[in-house]
């Protein structure tokens, strides 16, 4: 049967694929440890909370304290802004929207979704900070907390379709066992479906959190990027994607500064894999 | 891979690209193809590449070859020149770094020039509102606004008037000079060092304070008198081929050394 | 209370979109015209004046060669997944492996392409360099999709298949492929358009403020977002920038509604029965 | 107990139900039978006004219990809470046993704590679930076979004494011990309150009802006592379905 | 024909089938019987080796098919051509009529355009589908009714000459004329396949089995011909599952 070899080819062909697409992305985390090999070599455990960076100085001294609180500050700042707003909005759409509005409001958040990051800087750096200056008085508007204004729209897609996803996937069995009981939706959604969906919607949040704690274009342009620790979530700072972004083009390669800013790429990467494992983890854990 | 040979990439210094990529804009739209710029040449269309990033940028993508010609607007340090053996230095121009103010900012009225002590305490931080730099003027904080550690602004500024004294941790890193300006004339407490190319781009939107009584006028940063000025100087290879021979020369021309001039630098001719 | 909440987070996300896509229609529309589209930036700052044309190409070779080098063997990685692989180990590496890179910052993406391809590699800041770091960018992204969009169809086909001892390979071709090419196509427009709108990676592997010249794999472009970032940080052009922004942002939307009615309209015959 | 009087019902377009007239006695339990989507289900959910909450679903005629139409009713929950349904399903609620059979009595309130716990053990034990759970009420209901949880539903409805109890295949996924156990707990509840069971297992229907309807497309084609509708059926389509 | 012997099989730790013994006649139809969840399916899928293709499927003992073992075929594509099965619900392949019936013969391929043209005939014709669907073969068959459709999935495995064919419940979805259009074509089919069918329906195992099987919690408890086991079934198991 000629159309075995064929499906032996196939399977080959196919494995072949899925061993080489993951040597490929699996390198990228090797070429990303392996060229931040030389800094961890040289710097102390210290230098990763230390707020100084001056790559410039002889000898430079690079500490991340000051993009690692930034990364923390804008990405939970945008959480807090987009969690309630997104769980609000998807239980919204699962449960109480009229059909057609569900159907509406989801194509324009399948719509947001698509809309690239840089245009969300753009849009966050020439209207809201403007806005933010002449309503809250203050001499310049470029703060983490403007970056986190613009990362919650980016992310609040993703939380409300993980929050409708998890409220869509609960057989209407459960809600009929609650309306036959005659007590009302709010009841129903609060005691039945919430603990239902909890696990998806955590793992929505922590998707969209990581997704807040690596975008680069917005808070490139909108956090101010000051090389000064951010003590509030309204100070200016420069998160590590920020850092990464502005100093990699002029770092020549194979100085100290060069190994330091893949040293900071690796911080930003475990921190976000790390992310991804739980919710994998969470997911699979699930289902079984 | 011909196409890779004929093409001229070029790039660094975000103070000198647009220069650059008028230029190249300009001699691409006036030749068309190289065949039309020597005789000997082949028909090819001409390719121009113009990236930018900040001298540092210049320097480094010179010295690893992934541009053909590398722009900065500082001083090329002598261990930079060491690690550039092969390739040549062509100063093409001067800019100065001016101490710019909104138009509106009283200060450009109250006190239009500065001492160059004022000037670097101001942008050390010891100095942090502008009534602490002058009574009359409003109780604001001073918003710092530089160029990232990167760009060739930084390096001058630092050595011009910093003296290793460093920045306030509060200014803004603004990636291209372009960037900087522009923070300067959309916010009323901002001051930063604006390079005069953009200070005359941007005639009237901008506000220049003197240093130590010198204004940065041309014959003043020309004669050295106003200090807080840097060169714009192009990396070649000491051995470019014929076509990055024939677009330096027309850098170097007149008509290059003119729209350098239009765009408010002072071309090297001058000096 | 409640109720009014709920119902305002929904109509808040409408009054987004429609504030961006009203601003950007606004402003950007202004400057919008056959010559935007057609001609190279002009003025005494490139892009004062003229248009955007080695943008969009540059664009579009980006993303040409992303896809082209992303899409098949993402097809065969999927196809690995669903058909062959099944409950191995190693496919339950793999599906591990790239369901975690699908939230790589793309910052970091152009990070590994800038020391890969820039420069271990040697083929400096060009738009092969810039095409291939897009396209890993988007392969995990088009593994999943693709992988789903195979797993969506039913599995009873593939025991009909099974019980008539017709093989996998057969399967595929005559059935499951054919089912689930909607669903293929809509990945790779979604992938097409995630490449259009990266602004991160494109940054020290492939983008220029200003090119001339025929677009070529190992010369750099000026690309979309890239320039729309230039425009608006240089404070070379604001109106401009949003021009370039409303293109972007047109293009996008219509990658993604081509990638959402394939899915919508053809959606259901994967799974149903006829 | 509960009648029906000239009652219609359709999905959209699609009329589902035609001019049903039916009476249910008190203490009486009725098995409604017929072919698969003759529209027994929908039946059910209209009488306790569930299936309003299905989009598209208009009805017309009066449904009374004790007198009172319950489609005059302002809300809809008053009449869930006095008719209450048991799902083919037997559904666990993502909570402990005992908050299970509490859910509905939580939600009224007015009940002191030892009320309640008064109603927990009442229930279950009506329901023959006390010996087997009175150890683990605090542990989730889910972990219930699913025999117990069809008896579980049935509590949680018991819990907030209902007059009427509709049951819609309550034992098809049941294997026989549990249908067993689930006819017997019907029996003793029919003094209690009106039951009405549709199953498609014709033999349950002869076991347990006093009275059977026979359903076709829509229409009540017979509607007698049990033995009467079983071994002389007088509707011609009822010979037919129950022959074959 | 086929010939089960000492066979077990289990899903992970889980076993579902214990030490089966059986053997079917070349010409008879077999009906297997049992409560759900008893492992009718499981035995079906284990004799044409497509329960393999579930995870953590393992098993053991022997399968004859004219007295070699299936389990000691390298390549399982060729004991599943030999066995074929019908699953439980219609399915269309997404292709025309005639492709459905022509999906196996063209993998297997050496058949002229002619002689495909003739199974297509062939086949339809032995299900009786030719006279109703011969003016539209190059039509989708997703256009077919669920009995048309059935009787299609019936053809597509007829079409590759398998020697015994499984049914799992073929007719569950099927109202009454199709059903009884299925099993008149069975028992055409009988004396060119051996026919092995589950189902849930004790009427239709009466009607048209020459021998039952009656399995419970993954064994055989009786196999005999279908009138001994309805009316003077021995094992107990049996008579309560049948009276209940
Ligand atoms: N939500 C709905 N929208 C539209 N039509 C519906 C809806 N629910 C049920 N129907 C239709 O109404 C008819 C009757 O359905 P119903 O569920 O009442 O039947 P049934 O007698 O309970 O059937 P079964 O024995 O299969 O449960 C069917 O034709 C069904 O397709
Ligand atoms: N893929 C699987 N993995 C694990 N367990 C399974 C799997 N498939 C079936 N089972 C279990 O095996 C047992 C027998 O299932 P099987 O489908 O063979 O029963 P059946 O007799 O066909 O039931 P029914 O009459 O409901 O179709 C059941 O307990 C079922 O839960
Ligand atoms: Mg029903
Ligand atoms: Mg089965
Ligand atoms: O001209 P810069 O080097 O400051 O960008």
């Amino acid at each position: 049967m000629a159309s075995d070899q064929k499906d032996i080819m196939l399977r080959w062909c196919s494995r072949f694929c899925a061993a080489g697409s993951v040597l490929v992305l699996l390198s990228l985390y090797i070429f990303i440890a392996g060229e931040s090999l030389p800094f961890w070599q040289q710097s102390k455990v210290a230098s990763l909370v230390s707020s100084q960076w001056q790559p410039l100085d002889n000898p430079p001294v690079f500490g991340f304290g000051i993009m690692l609180a930034s990364t923390l500050w804008s990405a939970f700042g945008a959480m807090v802004i987009a969690v309630p707003l997104g769980i609000c909005c998807g239980i919204f759409l699962a449960e109480y929207a009229p059909a057609w509005l569900s159907a509406v409001i989801r194509t324009i958040l399948y719509i947001l979704t698509g809309i690239p990051s840089v245009v969300y800087g753009f849009l966050g750096a020439s209207v809201i900070i403007p806005w933010y200056e002449r309503v809250i008085g203050v001499p310049s508007g470029e703060s983490l907390f403007c970056a986190s204004l613009v990362l919650s729209i980016m992310v609040v897609p993703y939380i409300v379709s993980g929050t409708y996803a998890a409220f869509a996937a609960i057989p209407a069995a459960y809600r009929e066992a609650g309306f036959v009981l005659g007590v009302s939706k709010p009841y129903i959604v609060a005691k039945i479906l919430m603990p239902l969906a909890g696990r998806n919607m955590i793992s929505a949040v922590t998707l969209a959190f990581g997704r807040a704690a690596g975008e680069t274009m917005a808070v490139l342009l909108l956090a101010g990027n000051t090389l000064d620790l951010p003590l509030s979530w309204f100070s200016k700072g420069e998160p590590l994607s920020a850092l990464i972004a502005l100093e990699i083009g002029t770092a020549p390669v194979g100085s100290p500064q060069y190994h330091a800013l893949f040293a900071a790429g690796l911080l930003l990467l475990l921190f976000v894999s790390s992310i991804n494992f739980s919710i994998y983890y969470l997911n699979s854990r699930g289902k079984s | 891979q011909p196409a890779k040979d004929l093409s001229i990439k070029i790039g660094g210094s975000s103070t000198l690209a647009p220069v650059v990529a008028k230029l190249a804009d300009d001699y691409t739209e006036k030749y068309k193809t190289w065949k039309k710029v020597k005789d000997s040449f082949s028909d090819e269309p001409i390719a121009i590449f113009v990236a930018t990033g900040g001298s540092g940028f210049g320097v480094k993508s010179a010295t690893n070859g992934t541009v053909d010609i590398g722009l900065v607007s500082r001083v090329v340090t002598e261990a930079e020149k060491q690690k550039l053996p092969n390739h040549k230095l062509y100063t093409v121009g001067y800019d100065a770094l001016t101490i710019a103010v909104h138009p509106q900012n009283p200060v450009a009225k109250v006190k239009p020039n500065l001492t160059k002590d004022e000037v670097k305490h101001i942008f050390s931080g010891e100095i942090k509102t502008w009534k602490q730099l002058d009574a009359a003027l409003p109780d604001r904080p001073i918003v710092l606004a530089i160029r990232d550690l990167g760009g060739g602004a930084s390096q001058a500024f630092d050595e011009a008037v910093m003296k290793g004294t460093p920045v306030a941790k509060e200014a803004i890193q603004f990636p291209s000079m372009g960037a900087l300006a522009g923070k300067v004339q959309e916010n009323v407490d901002a001051v930063g060092y604006v390079s005069t190319g953009l200070v005359q781009q941007n005639k009237g939107k901008i506000a220049v304070l003197s240093v130590d009584g010198v204004e940065p006028t041309n014959e003043n940063i020309v004669s050295g008198k106003y200090t807080i000025a840097r060169p714009l100087i192009l990396i070649a290879k000491a051995q470019p081929d014929e076509r990055q021979q024939e677009f330096i020369n027309y850098l170097l021309s007149d008509t290059g050394l003119k729209t350098l001039e239009d765009m408010g630098f002072v071309p090297a001719k001058n000096k | 209370m409640g109720r009014m909440f709920l119902w305002g987070s929904g109509l808040l996300v409408i009054a987004i979109l429609a504030a961006i896509m009203g601003l950007l229609i606004w402003r950007g529309g202004a400057v919008l015209s056959w010559d935007f589209l057609t001609m190279n930036p002009k003025g005494l700052f490139l892009g004062t004046e003229g248009g955007i044309l080695p943008a969009i190409t540059g664009t579009a070779s980006l993303v040409a060669i992303a896809t082209l080098t992303a899409a098949l063997p993402a097809l065969l990685t999927a196809i690995y997944l669903v058909e062959y692989g099944e409950t191995s180990a190693f496919a339950h590496a793999v599906n591990f492996i790239i369901q975690a890179m699908i939230g790589i910052p793309s910052i970091l993406t152009g990070l590994f392409g800038y020391s890969l391809f820039v420069v271990t590699l040697g083929f400096g800041m060009s738009l092969l360099a810039g095409g291939l770091t897009l396209a890993l960018m988007i392969l995990p992204t088009l593994v999943v999709l693709m992988r789903d969009a195979l797993r969506a169809v039913n599995d009873d086909y593939r025991l009909i298949g099974e019980s008539l001892g017709v093989s996998r390979q057969y399967q595929l071709r005559r059935v499951i492929l054919p089912l689930a090419s909607p669903h293929l196509v809509s990945a790779v427009l979604l992938g097409m358009g995630y490449a259009a709108g990266a602004t991160a990676p494109i940054m020290v592997t492939a983008a220029v403020v200003m090119s001339r010249g025929s677009v070529s794999l190992f010369n750099p472009v000026m690309a979309l977002p890239f320039h729309l970032y230039i425009l608006f940080s240089q404070h070379i052009s604001l109106e401009r920038a949003y021009g370039t922004a409303l293109v972007l942002v047109i293009l996008l939307l219509i990658l993604n509604a081509i990638s959402l009615y394939l899915r919508s309209r053809y959606g259901k015959r994967v799974v149903s029965y006829d | 107990m509960i009648e029906i009087q000239d009652f219609a019902a359709s999905y959209g377009e699609k009329q589902i139900l035609h001019t049903i007239n039916l009476a249910f006695n008190g203490s009486d339990i009725t098995a409604l039978i017929g072919p698969s989507g003759c529209g027994k289900t929908t039946l059910l959910k209209s009488m306790n006004r569930t299936a309003e909450l299905q989009p598209g679903f208009r009805a017309s005629g009066r449904i009374l219990l004790t007198d009172k139409d319950v489609y005059t009713v302002k809300n809809p929950a008053n009449v869930r809470r006095q008719i209450g349904m048991v799902l083919q399903k037997p559904i666990a609620l993502p909570l402990s046993i005992k908050e299970n059979i509490l859910f509905g009595p939580r939600y009224y309130g007015g009940k002191t704590k030892a009320e309640l716990e008064s109603i927990v053990e009442g229930t279950l034990t009506s329901v023959g679930l006390w010996q087997e759970v009175k150890e683990k009420l605090n542990s989730p209901a889910g972990q219930l076979s699913g025999g117990q949880l069809q008896r579980l539903s049935i509590g949680r409805i018991l819990a907030v004494a209902p007059q009427v109890l509709l049951l819609d295949e309550p034992c098809s996924s049941l294997d026989i011990k549990s249908t067993q156990m689930i006819e017997e707990l019907l029996l003793e509840l029919r003094s209690r309150v009106t039951i009405i069971i549709v199953t498609h297992n014709l033999a349950q229907a002869r076991r347990i009802a006093d009275k059977t309807v026979f359903m076709a497309e829509g229409r009540v084609m017979e509607h007698n006592t049990t033995k009467q509708l079983f071994e002389q059926p007088e509707n011609p389509v009822t010979q037919e379905f129950l022959a074959f």
